[in-house]
């Protein structure tokens, strides 16, 4: 639907991710286009109640907590703040069902599909690799699936998501204007697996390696 | 086998000073023992005629910032406020040596304040012309200019933030900070005035809002006059008499790397990506950054702070790279809102305060002991330390040397 | 490295905040009623105590929210106000 | 001396792989596994350099990091200064060269690379001695994250320096059962080669992995957050203080032990050794099996231990009690010590004989490394027993065991060990038991003798005897400091230099406590020691900068049409983190003629700018406009919903520190627009203010700038522009009038578009979500070709808004402008009660009538720019400094339209002096420039609706 979406923050680096990507080690590609929504309000209202039903399921009441439907990620981002990610071209209709079950309500609903794009890292050492850059503690036994966190990756910041903690997949929603920078950090510090193809000298650090 | 050179120091003097026990009485009891203290006291005497004095010192003489700066002394600053005091600084720095007899190393070897950006720029030569107009030697210079000057600076356009140009002051550079201390404690040991150590004071005598001695941890202490230069820790002894203060402690860290041949001629600066950075007499190079962000009496920073200033430095000095980090460490500096000094009367009769240098204090040394003696002596501001009072947060007539905000649009 | 706790996403580090100095400085009731000194005590002039030390953080990386902790000046040791509700400057 | 210096087996070395290597132009060979000093010492190299002050032989005296002599300067594969030859590892092609007091820094650029990691775990363990393992071992059986790191290349720490058995069998077989079982423990990290250096607040740990010069990554700095922490530093054997103690072949005694039984390697050939404790007569005994004669063991005590006593027997050892050695002969290597009695009182010692050795092993006790356990602000305390500094209170979640925690004998390190592994896992709730340790025959440790310096002896000998190798201190040196009044071990410590030196006083520290407690005829302890400070070792400036380097240094931020401006090659402007195009060259042209181009275009036709950095914030709530009305100067309450405003925000303290329009799309809604490089600070401004001041107001503020493509569209032919690739906005000034927004279509996209101008002509500003913004650029861009339509970058932007006298918050304002002083009091609400800053505004220093105004200049119309940044004075000619000065020139440039120089400037009482002539002092020339007004162009505003 690119005809639909014009282009995305990271199609000039393209290229960079998928050649930064290393089977078995990491995988690098933009999810582009996602419709996202910020939503406020107080989780306490009826009007948090009615949005629930219209949604399908509860707002996420818990920091850092994830909520999925078919359609939508629910993302807790602050005690009144969730951020809706749906799929490409559906702003539209998620805002007017949130606008619709808030009514009179005070809250507030606003696009900002344009304001990050994602980055989705996947494969075996994705832990390690967000670890150069995020002081987060991403080890399954505390950052499982479907959990998210505000927080930095190298000097940019991200909203981190674990879409799968068993096969490591995690999503990185970053500010637009970043993008290209993160990118670049995450394609040079990904460079070192791909050096690793190559050089035998890598077993004794793989042996050694963090991701446990 | 020949020494290497300029890897030692010149030798310190057979005698440095006494440690006596406190009197019970002074004409002026000065509360600090660093480099402030220390000179203020000096000009007190030599300015003044006032040697019956004692200088209490919490823990061991010129300890605290004193011993942790970074030594950089320069006068190039904006306003014509800061610029009187820094230069009347500078003059005295000229004759420093001389005048205590003391190899304090002194190297005007200039400095070298980067620009990074267009505004940057703007400010930079705003300030060169100020300067000029104030009497104080500095120069625009552009890169390739920097470049004569320091050449192992990286000053091509590849740098994340490069070097647009800097300002130049020839007559700044260094001093051993230790040596200027012990220069000062040495002749005021020679004039009878007693250096008191391991002597904190808890507390103040008064009559009214009249201060009349102090409390120490070494007994009472009658004084005519109780003068405070104890930087960071100011407002815990103001706070003993309700005296509020605009300032707040924070971490200031430095380091230093191993001994190595002359490579950096001058002293670099750069408030863009926050690091300053120095080679000592010995060969060591010496490093300083912005201050932690947060309130802390702790003589410890954060250590990501450390990484982002060698990061920096690497960024700059490319050379630099396999340099190695010998010691870290940190002081306790005193910020104001305007990041100007404090500096005259206070509320109270007999009570002088002499606080807030920030960053600065080290290089404005024998200037502030030339005016706060002043101030002192005559119980009135010396004329170059008169805009430093606290009357100007109550009006508004900040001294800001904050410099310029980043450009806007 | 200080871990500070954000009452809403936990510790994070130190570098995930902004700092916001002293709390419990509110914003004065009536600005114009008072003298120069007294806006100034407003303006410039907080508390800088040596030891426990009660001051706002902003997690600026994180869920954005200011809040309020005790914190020893002196040692760093953080000691957390239970109250999730919205913090006093 | 002669002969072979390798034993013909035994060690850790792998005598498969010889490796070549250079030291001070030789060729010589050792093994993998050699450090540069073992290597030298099996090729008969001792002396590896000269000392700093005195030019002294100086020869390898230890066989790790507390190293004070071997300094050498890497020269190949890549300089590196100041390494000690005990800690390089040997590897091919290795060039080093003896360094006697300053290193090198390479001239070409390092091709290393460097990085970091975060990582987090239960139990961090530092160091993998037996404490070490056996703390890892418990704590990992119970499932708990563990990292253990050690500065080594093996794990085993002490061990390896010893032919110790444990479980009746060599150490080295539990060492290699042990690691491989932690290595095999899924939730465990091994750290060989890793030094952890820094301590800090909340149990956080820096740590420098030495990952080999052929690697990808050659250092990588951990950052590690442990919940509990065990400290299993060991510790450093302190030297002694004697006449001539500083001769090559003057060795550490339990260095010498390591030595042989690591790197199968003989220190030499005939040794004395020098003792206040039992360590020398371990090495003795065990150099002695390795086939060194032993000439004597010297003890200071009166009497030895019969343990050792008895081994010495058997060996035909003799031992000398109460006995020290009080001279050295030799040249570049001790070849004698002269033996004396220990004087009793002051009489001088008598020289009873002198033993020819090749080898002076010394020992004064042993240093427990408290580095670590100090930087966590953990107490020490000077213990009588070990005559050491030993943890006295530690901090939370923060354990010191063995040697570290002055733990002497390997039984009792190895269950120290293991129970403070279980103990630091059960706090973080594991349920984890002490792992069994193996049986150690190793017996009782007796304390040492105190020994600081030796009784009796003459003066002169004072210049002899080295208390800080690394920087040629004497006891004459502290006698000297003591002797000018000085009492704090800080003052002597920099009176001296001793612990200044690349190892930090590892050895020197307290052996200088002692030597000054004894001149001062005080107690140790009253004395103390200095502060232990991060790093515990060097590390290298690289290695902290890792990966945020060139581009990676901070962030680029570029816009949706960024890969456009590439295309025009155009210099970029850094406006904070964004890069912003300066302005668009066409062949041929300097930067001033490009920008009187697009001036002129934009005057005269129509330009276009990529604004999309201006930051957005969209701001919702039935209390919005009575927020905005407390954080602008002005009314917002007021402004009508499709209306737009510019607004100036202030600190409290009534100085401009922001700027931008607020635009009302909704009764409760607005979307504000701010500086580039202000937004970030801006949101958490009004965040501060909107949570914690009055969190009695319903409105929510959201960051939007980036869902924003944004397209300035300037000029009188804008409209004509905008019309071709529009057809649902009616564009006409009176349906569409100025500050004033609408929603529509632009070239098939949906889009908001705004009538401001920052130019003062007519102009659109057009807004588009980020991914359509590059379509309707290189739209818009297209439809107005045939008119010539001209990018334009930040300059001409500033050219064009200077020519109305429109401020740049950061440019034109410095943190001291207020609202007045910019002549802008329209933009200050007198309807309001309050809002920020207003207070300010009546303080006695901002109500001065001779406050700096921002004015306008006029230099000669035929004279050059005057630079932004002139001063200005009042005189025409220059007086003797100090010079009054009226203000500066804060923008400045050439009109395209006026076609002269103009400038903008902040000027004392400036409003009062306009038609006046001051003088811009560019260089040491004096100008001369005209105040006027500081609108130059258009004054009546009649082009802004074309």
């Amino acid at each position: 639907m690119a005809e639909l979406h014009g282009e995305s923050p990271l199609a000039a680096r393209a290229e960079t991710l998928a050649g930064s990507s290393v089977p078995g080690a990491v995988q690098l590609s933009e999810v582009a286009f996602t419709a996202q929504i910020t939503l406020r309000v107080d989780p306490k209202s009826p009007a948090a109640e009615r949005i629930g039903t219209a949604v399908g399921t509860m707002l996420p009441n818990q920091p850092g907590q994830v909520a999925r439907t078919e359609q939508l990620q629910i993302l807790w981002m602050g005690p009144d703040e969730w951020l809706l990610v749906g799929p490409e071209g559906s702003a539209g209709r998620i805002q007017a069902t949130l606008a619709e079950a808030l009514g009179e309500d005070h809250g507030s609903v606003v696009d900002v599909s344009g304001n990050r794009t994602i980055v989705e890292v996947t494969g075996p050492r994705s832990r390690e690799l967000l670890a150069k850059g995020c002081a987060l503690d991403l080890h399954r036994r505390s950052f499982t699936s479907d959990q998210c966190a505000q927080t930095l990756l190298a000097r940019a910041g991200v909203v981190v998501l674990c879409r799968d903690a068993d096969e490591p997949s995690f999503w990185i929603l970053v500010r637009a204007s970043f993008a290209r920078y993160l990118a670049d950090w995450l394609a040079d510090a990904a460079a070192e697996y791909r050096d690793r193809t190559r050089q035998a000298a890598s077993v004794r650090t793989l042996a050694n390696g963090s991701d446990r | 086998m020949p020494r290497t050179p300029g890897a030692d120091l010149p030798d310190h003097p057979d005698w440095l000073w006494n440690s006596p026990e406190p009197k019970h009485s002074y004409d002026v009891v000065i509360v600090g023992g660093g480099g402030h203290g220390l000179a203020t006291a000096y000009y007190l005497a030599v300015n003044h005629g006032i040697t019956n004095m004692a200088v209490l010192e919490s823990g061991w003489l010129a300890g605290g910032n004193m011993a942790r700066n970074t030594t950089i002394i320069r006068s190039n600053y904006l306003w014509d406020e800061s610029a009187g005091l820094y230069e009347h600084a500078m003059k005295l720095w000229e004759g420093l040596e001389d005048e205590l007899d003391y190899p304090l190393l002194f190297s005007q070897r200039g400095v070298l304040n980067l620009a990074h950006s267009l505004q940057d720029v703007r400010d930079s030569k705003r300030r060169v012309g100020a300067n000029r107009l104030n009497g104080i030697d500095a120069e625009w210079l552009d890169a390739d200019q920097v470049a004569e000057i320091c050449p192992i600076l990286n000053t091509s356009e590849d740098l994340r933030y490069p070097v647009m140009g800097a300002t130049w002051q020839p007559r700044a550079g260094i001093a051993k900070h230790d040596h200027v201390a012990w220069g000062f404690a040495r002749a005021l040991d020679r004039m009878g005035v007693d250096l008191v150590q391991n002597c904190q004071v808890t507390g103040f005598d008064r009559i009214g809002d009249r201060i009349t001695g102090v409390r120490t941890t070494r007994g009472d202490i009658a004084a005519g006059k109780v003068a405070l230069a104890a930087a960071g820790s100011t407002s815990v002894l103001t706070d003993e008499l309700g005296l509020a203060l605009p300032i707040q402690s924070h971490p200031l860290q430095a380091l230093v790397s191993e001994l190595l041949e002359p490579v950096h001629p001058t002293v670099v600066m750069s408030n863009a990506v926050h690091v300053y950075v120095s080679q000592a007499h010995k060969g060591e190079l010496v490093l300083g950054a912005g201050i932690d962000a947060y309130n802390s009496y702790g003589q410890r920073g954060a250590f990501h702070t450390i990484e982002r200033e060698l990061t920096a430095a690497v960024e700059l000095f490319p050379m630099f790279s396999r340099a190695h980090v010998l010691r870290t460490w940190a002081g306790v500096v005193d910020v104001t809102p305007d990041a100007s000094a404090i500096m005259g009367l206070t509320p109270f009769e007999n009570l002088y305060v002499n606080c807030g240098w920030g960053t600065g204090g080290f290089k404005a040394t024998p200037g502030v002991g030339w005016c706060y003696a002043h101030t002192i002596a005559h119980d009135e501001p010396h004329p170059l330390n008169a805009p430093f009072n606290l009357d100007r947060f109550a009006t508004g007539a900040l001294v800001d040397e904050h410099g310029a905000a980043g450009v806007a649009h | 490295m200080m871990l500070i706790p954000c009452p809403w996403c936990g510790p994070r580090n130190e570098t995930e905040f902004h700092y916001g100095g002293q709390a419990d400085v509110p914003y004065p009731a009536e600005p114009q009623e008072l003298s120069d000194v007294e806006w100034a005590r407003f303006l410039f002039y907080r508390a800088n105590p040596k030891g426990l030390f009660s001051e706002r953080w902003n997690h600026q990386a994180g869920c954005r929210r200011w809040f309020t902790v005790r914190r020893d000046t002196t040692t760093n040791e953080i000691f957390q106000d239970d109250s999730h509700e919205a913090v006093t400057r | 001396m002669t002969g072979e210096y390798r034993l013909a087996e035994g060690g850790r070395i792998n005598r498969d792989r010889p490796v070549r290597f250079r030291f001070d132009g030789h060729e010589y060979e050792g093994f993998d596994g050699d450090t540069l000093a073992s290597a030298l010492l099996a090729n008969g190299v001792h002396q590896v350099g000269t000392s700093i002050r005195y030019g002294r032989p100086r020869g390898i005296a230890s066989a790790g990091p507390e190293e004070p002599n071997a300094l050498v300067q890497i020269e190949e594969p890549f300089p590196e200064p100041m390494l000690t030859a005990t800690t390089v590892a040997l590897h091919d092609g290795l060039v080093a060269s003896s360094l006697p007091g300053q290193g090198r820094l390479a001239t070409d650029p390092d091709p290393a690379r460097y990085d970091a990691i975060n990582a987090h775990c239960d139990v961090l363990v530092v160091g993998a001695g037996p404490a070490g393992l056996a703390a890892a071992l418990s704590a990992a059986r119970s499932g708990a994250r563990v990292i253990i790191a050690d500065s080594d290349t093996e794990f085993g720490g002490s061990l390896l320096g010893s032919d110790e058995e444990l479980d009746h069998a060599p150490a080295g077989r539990w060492i290699d059962r042990v690691t491989a079982e932690l290595r095999a423990t899924p939730e465990v990290t091994v750290l060989p080669r890793t030094t952890v250096f820094g301590c800090y607040d909340d149990n956080y740990l820096v740590a420098v992995e030495h990952r080999g010069e052929d690697t990808f990554t050659r250092q990588r700095t951990w950052h590690v957050r442990a919940r509990e922490v065990v400290l299993a530093t060991g510790s450093h054997e302190r030297p002694l203080v004697f006449p001539g103690n500083d001769r090559p072949g003057t060795m550490l005694a339990g260095s010498a032990r390591t030595y042989v039984h690591r790197y199968g390697v003989l220190p030499g050939h005939r040794a004395v050794a020098f003792t206040t404790n039992d360590s020398a007569y371990a090495a003795a005994v065990d150099l002695h099996d390795a086939g060194v004669e032993i000439a004597a063991v010297v003890d200071v005590r009166p009497v030895a231990t019969t343990l050792w006593t008895a081994r010495c027997v058997e060996r035909g050892i003799q031992i000398l009690t109460n006995c020290a050695v009080t001279g050295t002969s030799g040249t570049d290597r001790v070849s004698g010590a002269q033996i004396s009695p220990v004087p009793s009182g002051d009489s001088a010692p008598t020289v009873a004989s002198e033993l020819d050795c090749d080898l002076l092993l010394v020992s004064g006790g042993w240093n427990p490394a408290v580095h670590l356990h100090s930087q966590a602000r953990g107490t020490v305390r000077y213990s009588e027993e070990i005559c050491a500094l030993v943890p006295d209170r530690a901090t939370r979640g923060v354990r010191t065991v063995g040697a570290a925690a002055g733990t002497f004998t390997t039984g009792e390190c190895l269950r120290t060990g293991s129970e403070a592994g279980s103990a630091a896992a059960r706090a973080t709730g594991f349920d984890a038991d002490p792992a069994e340790v193996p049986s150690s025959p190793s017996g009782p440790v007796t304390p040492p003798q105190p020994t600081w310096l030796l009784p009796g002896l003459s003066a002169d000998s004072d210049h002899d005897q080295f208390v800080d190798l690394a920087r040629d201190a004497t006891v004459a040196d502290v006698r000297k400091a003591v002797g000018a009044g000085m009492s704090s071990v800080e003052h002597i410590k920099r009176f001296t230099t001793i612990g200044t030196a690349h190892d930090q006083g590892k050895t020197s520290g307290l052996l200088s406590s002692g030597v000054i407690a004894e001149l001062l005829g005080v107690e140790v302890a009253q004395v103390g020691a200095t502060t232990f400070r991060p790093p515990y070792a060097p590390v290298a400036f690289a290695a902290l900068a890792g990966r945020d380097r060139g581009d990676l240094y901070d962030p680029i931020r570029v816009t949706a049409m960024h890969d456009w401006h590439l295309a025009q090659q155009c210099p970029f402007e850094n406006v904070g983190q964004w890069k912003r195009p300066w302005y668009y060259p066409r062949p041929g042209e300097d930067m001033d003629s490009a920008v009187l181009r697009e001036c002129h275009a934009v005057r005269t036709g129509v330009g276009m700018q990529d604004v999309s950095t201006l930051g957005k914030i969209d701001v919702q709530g039935p209390d919005a406009a009575e927020f905005l009305d407390l954080v602008y100067t002005n009314k917002m309450s007021t402004l009508k919903v499709g209306r737009i405003r510019y607004g100036l925000m202030c600190h409290a303290d009534g100085m401009v520190f922001d700027d931008g329009t607020v635009m009302r799309t909704d009764e409760h809604r607005y979307l504000i627009s701010t500086t580039s490089g202000g937004a970030a600070g801006v949101l958490e401004w009004l965040e501060d203010w909107l949570q914690t001041e009055w969190p009695h107001l319903r409105v929510h503020l959201t960051s939007v700038t980036e869902h924003w493509a944004t397209i300035a569209l300037a000029g009188p032919r804008s409209r004509d522009v905008l019309a071709r690739v529009t057809s649902d906005i009616d564009l006409a000034a009176d349906a569409f009038p100025f500050m004033s927004w609408t929603d529509g279509t632009v070239a098939g996209r949906a889009a908001r578009v705004c009538r401001i101008s920052f130019s003062g002509e007519l102009a659109f500003e057009i807004n588009v979500p980020w991914w359509h913004g590059r379509e309707v650029w290189d739209a818009l861009y297209e439809a107005g070709s045939d008119l010539d339509i001209t990018p334009y970058g930040t300059e001409t932007m500033h050219v064009l808004r200077a020519e109305k006298g429109f401020p740049i918050v950061g440019q034109d304002t410095d943190g001291t402008v207020t609202p007045h002083d910019l002549g802008m009091s329209w933009a200050v609400s007198k309807k309001k009660d309050d809002f920020l800053g207003m207070r300010s505004f009546s303080r006695a220093d901002t109500v001065r009538s001779d406050r700096k105004h921002l004015v306008g200049l006029l230099p000669p119309a035929d004279s050059a720019v005057v630079p932004e940044g002139t001063q200005l004075v009042e005189l025409s000619e220059l007086p003797e400094p100090p010079v009054p000065m009226l203000g500066h020139i804060t923008s400045s440039y050439r009109s395209a339209a006026l076609d002269r120089p103009f400038a903008l400037a902040l000027v004392k009482s400036g409003r009062d002096r306009i038609g006046q002539t001051v003088y811009g002092h560019v260089g040491d020339r004096l100008v001369p420039v005209e105040i006027t007004e500081p609108v130059f162009y258009d004054k009546e505003g009649n082009r802004r609706d074309g």
